[in-house]
């Protein structure tokens, strides 16, 4: 019992995570139809950004309010830069989609390699409250409090991208844009703008996640945000593209179907069922849990 | 009178292909000023020339004022909530979202969005509400696009081809529309449908090869038969048919 | 030829075809009118095959052909004509019209050989051009095409195939005037032969009445008539939904 | 740059029609014929190639530059021309080396043996995987090859039997090839089997998208509706096109894992797939030309960029530059982005974009 | 002018005596080994330095260093060693990666060079061929060092927590060879090593209640696991060692760092040797692959020294050579050209980002030999 349990609450820890990354994802594919590697860049930037305010930025630390500090800045950071990449980057490029991914390639490439070259390819250890790495008892499981943080986070998150949907015009300007961003212009409404919104919004779910990442990992690497990204897909596209509900749900099943297998199945086998669950759900549903019917 | 849109000597390129070649003419501040032309003469790209939606690739000269105001080189977007509204001729509703975000999108800040007006027009739009613009019907669309900047107060509507693809009962309560909006806002209209034009037009506007080929009042137009026949290939019984 | 038997298609409980008989008989030309959102299109899409009917039969000479795919029944002889343009964008006019005479010759899977050497095929795809009157745009990108000119493209993709059964989606929308007479002309010309037939949806009441032998009115997906073209214009019930008062 | 000047520009200028029309058709063969003898000539190109042209280091690096040149080209055939974006083409290239590796390595096949048995079974592959996934379309067919694709990465990144040599990789046993094709002397030999395969691809690329089918798949890439309504099975050309690259990339497996001499699991990511579509579109996607010289240009910089990184030029910038600049992968990324905004449809765009700047250059005769 | 010549021309190397020796250095300089070639390329420096007594000659014969990147990429590196080997250069060394490592060795065998493997400590380098020697440790010597911790293995239960792969393998292998030949149980739990959540492989351990852990994993992701370990308080149950990793990876380990026993391959302070002496007069830090660099010059020298152009005579020279390097005794075994060398058993105290590495004990090259392996080509 207190196995199942543990691997449930860290399953959903591994989810939340995923989710944290995935969200930005989601929202940036979804809403402004930019499949963007360079999300990873975005993620590095939020860890390093914190990390860095941990030990130089007067205030911030590893702990308590200091802590606070650090991630608020490095979550800045991680905006600011996908703000940039949007205004210098995405926007001259816009309804020329595959150059859009494609400039994140390069994006991906040079900042994962400008992070390297800054701040050394060695993971580096990350400063974070020690009460994250303890464990909470719960039924007889010990839980990272890592994991728990995380958890927290991804609702919290979630409710905060959810609310901005609903209750503001930019998710549906977004939403217009992307199908047909003249018209939407030729109503009276500057798309820039909401694009570069999303973008800002998606960087800073990213930084967050970077930032969370780090105190979950305990290090931050360069390459961190890359190797986190694939999975981050994968829960996007079994989720529906552009659902952050979808999402939620397709992060919690990636999350529990990893930890599960690889607790009674072989190694390695966690990973097969996950990538084996992607093409499933596509192939019999091609637009995702959560996905609407898109039609001609 | 003054007109409310003068367009002088516009010339447009599209890749290589000299589309407009100096177009003049303007649009009187009152009724409905109708643009002809057989397919092809760049009706629709004096429009959305006018609107600054040229594609990046194409070269665009000349003048275009409403009132004192140039419009060439102001972004799209601040024309329209100058008060320009445009019905596309491919109707361009979003087909994704529902017929009600449609209108939603359009609703212009600092206005009351005249839902009454568009629904007593189209009650089809208000039973529709939840359905996506994409699956309704070519003649739904063509009432949501329309529907969509009558929602708003405009000083100048750029409508293109609306009845294309109207059921004929449909014609008539668009030309009716049209003939109501005309009463408060001009109207530049670009239409296919003779009969519509000789119920709506006060001034017309004929395009040929790139160029204007007669400016003048539309009914004179459409009354004398050597020149509908030498301008729109139509003889004036067809016109009155 | 065609014919279709209690043909319906449902979205959760709305019919949007709702039980539609039809028979369609060589060398007829059926006009179908109807309001807008009557279903027309959506007719059409199931006798292609680009929708599945929920409920019904579709018959082709006499053969069940609801479970095929769409290209299983254009080989059969079926044609369409889309309402809103889909014509290949990125291709010529003229390769346009000559992947259509194509698509009709088998479409085998040649690898090798070298398209552009195929005479008849020019040649065939040259004579569609002209009989549209497109045949000066024949290299300008169909993506490019005014709206009308496409129009036309698409009658011309439809003439390469030579179907048996020929399903136009409002041909004129958006044609201007000058050049109605014309495409009628092209039309009219499709129909002589005996063993073909046409279906046509078209809002012009004019060129409906000057094409059909026979009008069907569609409404809320129900067929409401299919007679004559003097009985349907008479039919109170057609003027009131459907022509109102004339302009 | 050498590799531009020897291989034909797409649209010659403007500027003596009459002429270049007739030498137009041959353009090609005259650029095969001297890339074929290229290695008889001792030229050095100072800072462009280490050593003269005929120097190993430098065939090996052409050689690799033109095997990426036919992967590009063949990549182009699913992307460029009948517009399908596939997210797990490197699982066919891969599929060809660690295939060829194993056979010859683990299993002693002759080459030739091992050669014909993979490319066969990479066409299959694809075929296989291909019937599958393209039940789905757009972002969702890019997302089932990458799965395959992925599964593809995990399966030799295991080493399940010790086959693979898992993350170290598979360094390829020689003592069963010919003669001919091992040892620093013989680099000649492999280069001119890079160039037989990159005339292969182009050719056969050439062939087919001049071909009946060729049509369809262009019609295909813009409305694959209409095309069903024509009466051609889209699934089946699609199909077609899938397993076709599939396997002239399993080729490319073949021939790269003999110039490489080995195997190693960076082939199998979805970078290298990555690599693909940055190449195609650096090139011009739907161009002839384009691709390859995108797949050249590519290999070449992520070769010497290495060597730029570390060069005094470098070294001697103040630290904020050469950090960066010493990083290969950061030069690449830019060169890259800038591609994209400077080269809209590609490097094969750019005699067309070019002409009229020389035009306007060039002095006006007097009328 | 075109000049014109065979497509098989390779430059002839030297036999002039006083022409410069020609050493090719293919390593990491970028990539995610950078830092390992950082270390190996100053540790090569020094340690050519201290060979040629700060003249950089070999007698009259200067040695001439030419570096190339591989960013850890094989085809990199394989391109780079043929175009060294084509123009002229008879000794190649560096190879960060196994990976790298494994592909040149066939090079160098086809082309008659010497090639002398750099940090990559893959078993498979090791009787790769005549051509081909080491100058680092081996993943073996590793497992040797790790069994010196458990005393008397027999009836002890021994679990190896090892990532996917070759790198996995070798050390499981490994295991079962050292300490289950010795008498132990041993089992495995395997991870895949992309895997970024640890508690399913923790329990697992937990479950089977050894009396020695031995942990092989290398690659970001470490510092979670220790701490899941940690966590699930695996590190407190039982003996933990693994392999000490760089200097700057050791704050990663925070408080679990304490609790395990490491083996180390080089550290700081592990040797007091003439050579460390001298290393560290040029570097003022020393880190795990300073020696490996080191070395590799070493043996260079030694090959030019004895060897002059002649490559066989390179490789006769090197068989069997004993010589002081930073480690301490190296012996090159003539059989397969395994580097027999001193291993340490290490601690780590410490807290925040400073952490001491001290010497618990230090085995001789002898005792951590690896079974003499059939040298393969
Ligand atoms: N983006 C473009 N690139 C190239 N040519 C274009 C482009 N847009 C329009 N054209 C060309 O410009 C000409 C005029 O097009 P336009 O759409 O303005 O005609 P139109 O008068 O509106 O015709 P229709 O009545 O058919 O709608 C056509 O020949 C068309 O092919
Ligand atoms: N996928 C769908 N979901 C919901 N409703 C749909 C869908 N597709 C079509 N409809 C509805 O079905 C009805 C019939 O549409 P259809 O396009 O067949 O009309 P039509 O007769 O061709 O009209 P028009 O003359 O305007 O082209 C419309 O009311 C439309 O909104
Ligand atoms: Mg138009
Ligand atoms: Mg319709």
């Amino acid at each position: 019992m207190g196995t199942v349990i543990l691997l449930a609450l860290t399953g959903l820890g591994l989810a939340a995570l995923y989710f944290l990354v995935a969200s930005g994802l989601s929202l940036v594919f979804g809403l402004a139809d930019v499949l963007n590697f360079a999300h990873g860049l975005f993620l590095g930037v939020g860890a390093y950004g914190t990390w860095w305010a941990a030990g130089n930025l007067p205030g911030a630390g590893p702990d308590g309010f200091g802590f606070v500090l650090a991630v608020a800045f490095g979550v800045a950071a991680g905006t600011l830069v996908a703000i940039l990449v949007e205004l210098v980057l995405i926007r001259p490029l816009y309804s020329r989609t595959i150059e859009q991914v494609l400039v994140t390639v390069g994006l991906s490439l040079a900042g994962v390699a400008l992070l390297q070259a800054t701040w050394g390819a060695d993971a580096r250890p990350f400063p974070r409250p020690d009460w994250t790495r303890q464990v909470t008892g719960i039924l007889g499981a010990q839980v990272p409090n890592g994991g728990l943080l995380l958890i927290i986070a991804a609702v919290l998150v979630l409710g905060a991208i959810l609310a901005f949907l609903r209750w503001t015009r930019y998710g549906l300007v977004i939403r217009a844009g992307v199908e047909n961003r003249e018209m939407v212009t030729a109503l009276g409404i500057d798309v820039r703008k909401a694009f570069t919104l999303v973008f800002a919004i998606g960087g800073a779910a990213a930084a967050l996640a970077g930032a969370l990442g780090g105190v979950y990992f305990g290090t931050v690497s360069p390459g961190q945000g890359g190797s986190l990204l694939i999975f981050a897909f994968i829960v996007v596209v079994i989720g529906g593209m552009g659902s952050v509900v979808g999402s939620a749900y397709a992060a919690v099943v990636v999350g529990l179907v990893q930890q599960f297998v690889n607790y009674y199945g072989t190694s390695g086998l966690g990973d097969i069922c996950v990538v084996g669950l992607l093409a499933v759900v596509l192939l019999l549903r091609p637009q995702g849990i959560a996905g609407k019917v898109a039609t001609a | 009178m003054e007109p409310i849109l003068s367009v002088t000597d516009l010339s447009v390129r599209i890749s290589g292909l000299h589309i407009l070649q100096g177009v003049s003419f303007t649009v009187a501040p009152t009724g409905v000023t109708v643009l002809l032309g057989r397919n092809g003469v760049g009706k629709t790209t004096t429009l959305r020339a006018i609107l600054g939606l040229t594609p990046p690739a194409g070269e665009v000269r000349g003048t275009i004022r409403m009132g004192a105001q140039s419009l060439l080189s102001r972004p799209t977007h601040r024309l329209v909530r100058g008060g320009l509204g445009y019905v596309p001729e491919d109707r361009d509703v979003f087909a994704g979202l529902t017929v009600a975000e449609n209108l939603r999108l359009a609703e212009r800040r600092g206005t009351t969005p005249a839902y009454d007006k568009v629904f007593a027009l189209f009650p089809e739009l208000d039973r529709r509400g939840r359905q996506r613009a994409g699956s309704l019907s070519g003649g739904q669309q063509q009432m949501l696009a329309i529907g969509r900047v009558l929602l708003n107060d405009n000083r100048l509507l750029l409508v293109d081809e609306p009845t294309k693809g109207l059921a004929p009962k449909v014609v008539t309560e668009v030309a009716e529309v049209l003939e109501r909006v005309a009463e408060s806002v001009p109207v530049l209209l670009v239409e296919q449908n003779l009969a519509v034009v000789r119920r709506l037009a006060k001034d017309a506007v004929v395009l040929a090869a790139g160029k204007v080929a007669w400016t003048g009042d539309a009914g004179e137009l459409l009354l004398e038969t050597a020149l509908t026949k030498s301008l729109l290939g139509v003889g004036s019984a067809e016109v009155a048919h | 030829m065609l014919a279709t038997r209690g043909l319906t298609w449902r979205i959760g409980e709305v019919a949007i075809v709702d039980n539609v008989y039809l028979d369609l008989t060589p060398g007829e030309f059926l006009g179908v009118i109807g309001p807008n959102g009557a279903g027309k299109t959506s007719l059409f899409n199931l006798i292609t095959g680009l929708r599945r009917a929920t409920e019904g039969r579709i018959t082709l000479d006499g053969r069940d052909i609801g479970a095929l795919p769409p290209h299983r029944r254009a080989r059969l002889g079926l044609g369409r004509t889309f309402q809103a343009s889909s014509v290949f964008g990125s291709l010529s006019v003229r390769e346009n019209v000559r992947l259509a005479v194509q698509a009709h010759r088998g479409g085998s899977m040649a690898l090798w050989r070298r398209a552009a050497a195929d005479r008849e095929v020019a040649a065939a795809a040259d004579a569609a051009l002209d009989r549209v009157g497109l045949a000066h745009r024949g290299t300008a990108l169909a993506g490019t095409l005014a709206h009308g000119e496409k129009r036309k493209l698409e009658i011309a993709l439809l003439l390469a195939g030579e179907p048996r059964v020929m399903l136009l989606d409002e041909p004129m929308a958006g044609v201007s005037a000058e050049d109605i007479p014309e495409l009628v002309a092209v039309i009219k010309s499709l129909t002589g032969d005996s063993d073909r037939a046409v279906l046509m949806v078209e809002h012009h009441m004019d060129v409906i009445l000057e094409l059909a032998n026979r009008i069907a009115v569609m409404h809320h997906g129900a067929l409401l008539a299919c007679d004559t073209p003097e009985t349907v214009m008479a039919n109170p019930t057609v003027q009131e939904a459907y022509l109102g008062e004339s302009l | 740059m050498t590799l531009l000047n020897v291989t034909p520009a797409p649209a010659p200028t403007a500027s003596k029609p009459g002429r270049l029309h007739r030498v137009r058709p041959f353009l090609p063969l005259v650029a095969l014929v001297v890339l074929a003898i290229l290695p008889y000539s001792t030229i050095t190109l100072p800072g462009i190639f280490e050593g003269p042209v005929n120097s190993p280091g430098t065939l090996q690096l052409l050689a690799i530059c033109l095997i990426f040149g036919g992967l590009a080209a063949g990549y182009d055939l699913l992307f460029g021309r009948t517009g399908m974006l596939s997210f797990g083409h490197a699982l066919y290239f891969a599929a060809g080396v660690y295939g060829t590796d194993v056979l010859v390595t683990r299993a002693g096949l002759p080459l030739w043996q091992a050669a014909l048995l993979t490319v066969t079974g990479g066409t299959i592959l694809a075929a296989l995987l291909g019937a599958v996934a393209l039940r789905t379309v757009g972002i969702a067919f890019a997302m089932v090859t990458l799965a395959f694709a992925q599964v593809g990465a995990i399966l030799v990144a295991r080493d399940f039997g010790g086959l693979t040599g898992g993350e170290e990789g598979l360094p390829l046993d020689v003592s069963g090839l010919p003669a001919g094709l091992v040892g620093v002397t013989n680099t000649v030999n492999l280069y001119w089997l890079a160039l037989a395969y990159l005339t292969l691809v182009v050719f056969v690329v050439h062939r087919v998208s001049g071909s009946p089918t060729g049509r369809v798949l262009a019609g295909l890439r813009d409305d694959e509706r209409r095309i069903g309504v024509l009466g051609l099975d889209p699934y089946r050309y699609k199909l077609v096109a899938f397993t076709l690259a599939g396997g002239l990339a399993s080729a490319g497996g073949v021939v790269y894992v003999l110039i490489v001499g080995g195997a190693s699991p960076h082939i199998t990511s979805s970078e290298l797939t990555l690599s693909l579509l940055v190449m195609v579109v650096l090139g011009g996607p739907g161009t002839r030309w384009g691709p390859v010289l995108g797949g050249v240009l590519y290999m070449y910089l992520d070769h010497r960029l290495t060597a730029f990184g570390t060069s005094d030029a470098v070294d001697n910038l103040p630290a904020v530059l050469s950090r960066p600049l010493s990083q290969p992968l950061f030069v690449l990324g830019t060169v890259f982005i800038l591609a994209v905004y400077f080269f809209p449809g590609g490097l094969a765009s750019l005699s067309s974009r070019l002409t009229p700047l020389a035009r306007s250059l060039r002095p006006r005769p007097p009328h | 002018a075109t000049a014109c010549g065979s497509p098989q021309d390779t430059a002839t190397g030297g036999g002039d005596s006083a022409a410069p020796v020609k050493v090719g250095l293919v390593y990491s300089q970028s990539g995610a080994l950078a830092s390992y070639g950082k270390q190996y390329i100053e540790g090569f420096k020094a340690g050519l330095d201290f060979a040629t007594q700060g003249t950089g000659k070999v007698g009259d014969r200067k040695i001439e260093l030419t570096e190339v990147d591989d960013a850890g990429d094989p085809a990199k590196a394989v391109s780079a060693a043929k175009d060294l080997i084509g123009k002229g250069t008879k000794i190649i060394a560096g190879s960060t990666a196994s990976g790298v490592a494994l592909q040149v060795a066939p090079i160098a065998a086809q082309n008659k060079v010497l090639f002398i493997s750099g940090p990559a400590a893959t078993d498979a380098v090791t009787g790769a061929n005549k051509y081909t020697f080491r100058s680092g440790r081996q993943s073996y010597q590793d497992v040797v060092t790790a069994k010196s911790f458990i005393g008397d293995p027999t009836g002890k239960k021994v679990v190896v927590f090892a990532q996917d792969g070759a790198f996995g393998d070798a050390n499981e292998a490994a295991v079962k060879t050292v300490i289950g030949g010795a008498g132990a149980t041993v089992s495995s739990v395997r991870a895949p090593a992309s895997a970024t959540e640890f508690t399913p492989f923790a329990s697992q351990i937990k479950t089977a209640k050894p009396d020695l852990l031995f942990v092989a994993w290398a690659g970001t992701t470490a510092p979670a696991m220790w701490q899941t370990l940690d966590q699930q308080g695996v590190l407190s149950s039982t003996t933990v060692v693994t392999g000490l990793d760089i200097r700057a990876s050791w704050p990663t380990f925070g408080a679990a760092g304490a609790k395990i026993s490491f083996l180390s391959h080089y550290f700081d302070g592990a040797s007091d040797t003439e050579a460390s002496k001298a290393l560290k007069a040029k570097v003022s830090t020393l880190d795990l692959f300073h020696p490996d660099g080191f070395a590799a010059a070493q043996m260079v020298v030694r090959a030019v020294q004895e060897g002059g152009d002649d490559v066989d005579k390179m490789v006769t020279s090197l068989e069997g050579w004993s010589f002081d390097g930073v480690k301490g005794k190296m012996t090159i075994r003539a059989a397969d050209h395994a580097l027999l060398q001193p291993m340490f058993q290490a601690k780590l105290t410490g807290s925040g980002t400073a952490f001491t590495a001290t010497a618990q004990k230090s085995l001789t090259g002898d005792e951590t030999a690896p079974p003499a392996v059939a040298m393969k080509g």
